[in-house]
């Protein structure tokens, strides 16, 4: 519990079975709410409270359970171990060479503990007794707004920015961006495309032909495929793998393999 | 006889002690009130005309009238104050998806480039969007990259801390926390699991290599 | 001559006149309006508080009262006649154990972290309770605390006083006898060296947002 949200480093299934099982306690809520149930017994105010007593009840509780088969949660039975610990302390005479805290000292956080929690739960008991708007006390019924001069405002709370946020970070589609491709052929696939297919090229062959199947019917595709296609030639010329050749102006490129290419 | 009897054991209250149960009566209720209406509200033996009456003359040249609205009660501002009131009046309207995102983006990564909101959200930031959040003063100019280009970057204002009660945008709950207070499915993007805390709590350097070209 | 001659140009509205706009704005107004939000509305060289000192005292024992909730105001029925109002009564989202006594948690121990809490109340808290809390508008992010993990801290909201009739977060019920008995301190257990959050609980950076009292 030292380290904040720790809990959630656990698989969910887990913590879920881990919260039944609280649950399942006789509706306890957790360890310190079950040994301030039983510190009712000893009818005293709980800064007088036997610590002792009080351990010796809750391994007996613990005890009880293990009989009746309730499976315990994990901290109750932590609790039980340290209280057994804490028992042994008190009712052993101080060992002068040990360095910890004394049994007293551990008993005596526990009583706050406890005094602690009790004096919220009254803190909390106080406040929702306290008169509460829309209850006991309420506010204007017909807000005047009767001269509308309209102005807009926009809204959000702290709940849709953190949501919003969320749903950014977690949208399972979540990639770089980067711009929509689906009607353009780099120049790239163009040279991967013209590198696979000079090997088995003849004679001068009209560029045009080397488009890419499915690319030669939407003009903008179209336009796309023959620039990155025109491109990779050159660079193939470059590369002294292919020729190139044109009539004249705006006449269809052609292209060929080198004969040493 | 029988029946005087019987209005004794059924003792009304004091006439002042009426008249605050109209007064209140007409300050909380969401429509005008009729006397029949008051009556049936208030204790038996109580007469809500009386009260009303005295009620009326009480608030006489005040801030607020009790006024008549066809055959019910109700209490207004005094006309002449009208002026006073059209700060009431705005309209508020939910931020469209698209704000608040980008909201939560400039939010979580200030100072960020119009680019790189582009880039976290997955599709373009529209002028309106990024607008209209300066229009709400709850994002303004940050200083500009010194990358090419020179980008302007954008941060949030002190308006924005205001408005949502924060006291900075440091105070933003991680990733981690917004998964612990239930407000994220724990279903991490494949390939990214373990990394995605650590980014968003560690926000200055995300970008750093980014040189991000502006239109 | 002339710097009388110039405040007279701006003449203040008569204090009575003053009182009828602060009663008007209040009255029309749901939400709690701060001194300088009604100074803001009210004509050049009004002084709301006073004003507003006056108002309050007029509705005394009435049947709808001025409350001040943290730095701000507002027009509220008299608790008493809550029994008149049947028809208003909102029905409030039945809070669960563990939601009210973190809520009482946070109110008494504000700013306060998620493991102090779960420190106090001896159990995790679970994840929808924070959640519904935070949805109320009882609670929200405070400052992280500047320990290690730099963890969020919680505090109650301006809604919180609103909803429970309190002026401000230093009149929850026994906070003083709390407070004197040592039961809002963060004790270490005995042995637990270097507990991170031991200095942080100071109880002088309790309440820090609390603007001082007002006229």
């Amino acid at each position: 519990m030292s380290d904040e949200f720790d809990d959630d480093r656990l698989p969910v299934e887990e913590r879920l079975a881990a919260e039944a099982l609280i649950v399942d306690v006789d509706g306890f809520e957790g360890p310190l709410d079950l040994l301030l149930t039983l510190s009712r017994t000893q009818k005293v105010d709980l800064r007088k409270i036997s610590v002792l007593q009080l351990a010796v009840q809750y391994l007996r509780f613990v005890e009880e359970a293990r009989k009746l088969r309730i499976e315990l949660a994990a901290d109750y039975l932590v609790m039980a171990a340290w209280l057994a610990f804490l028992k042994s302390r008190l009712l052993l005479p101080p060992d002068p060479a040990d360095e910890g805290p004394s049994g007293e000292d551990l008993a005596a956080h526990l009583a706050f503990q406890l005094e602690r929690l009790q004096a919220m739960r009254e803190s909390a008991a106080k406040l929702m007794a306290r008169d509460q708007k829309g209850r006991d006390f309420f506010v204007r019924g017909i807000p005047e707004d009767v001269e509308r001069v309209r102005r807009v405002t926009y809204t959000a709370t702290l709940l849709d920015l953190m949501q919003g946020y969320a749903r950014i970070r977690t949208r399972d589609d979540f990639r770089p961006y980067s711009m929509d491709r689906e009607h353009v052929l780099t120049m790239e696939q163009a040279l991967e495309r013209m590198r696979g297919l000079i090997g088995f090229m003849g004679e001068w062959a009209d560029l045009s032909s080397f488009l890419p199947e499915g690319w030669g019917l939407d003009p903008a595709r179209r336009r796309s495929a023959t620039a990155a296609t025109f491109a990779a030639s050159l660079e193939l010329a470059k590369a002294g793998r292919i020729e190139i050749r044109q009539d004249e102006t705006f006449s269809p490129i052609q292209i060929r393999k080198k004969a040493d290419g | 006889m029988a029946e005087n009897k019987e209005a004794s054991l059924f003792q009304a209250p004091p006439l002042a002690e009426q008249e605050r149960m109209v007064e209140a009566i007409l300050f909380a209720t969401v429509e005008p009130v009729t006397v029949a209406d008051l009556n049936a509200r208030m204790p038996h033996g109580a007469d809500a005309a009386d009260a009303l009456a005295a009620l009326r003359k009480r608030y006489e040249g005040r801030g607020v009238r009790v006024v008549k609205v066809g055959d019910a009660w109700a209490m207004r501002t005094a006309p002449d104050l009208g002026f006073l009131m059209q700060k009431e009046t705005t309209e508020v309207r939910k931020l469209s998806r698209a704000a608040i995102e980008t909201l939560a983006i400039v939010a979580y990564h200030q100072p960020v480039t119009r680019a790189e909101i582009e880039e976290i959200r997955g599709v373009s930031v529209s002028r309106g969007t990024v607008d209209q959040l300066i229009e709400l003063e709850w994002i303004r100019f940050g200083r500009r990259r010194m990358t090419p280009g020179r980008p302007v970057t954008y941060v949030v204002t002190q308006n924005f801390l205001d408005h949502f009660g924060l006291e900075s945008a440091r105070d933003l709950p991680g990733l981690k926390e917004l998964r612990a207070a239930g407000l994220l499915e724990n279903r991490p993007a494949p390939g990214a699991e373990g990394d995605e805390d650590d980014e968003a709590l560690d926000q200055s350097d995300m970008f750093e290599d980014e040189t991000p070209e502006e239109g």
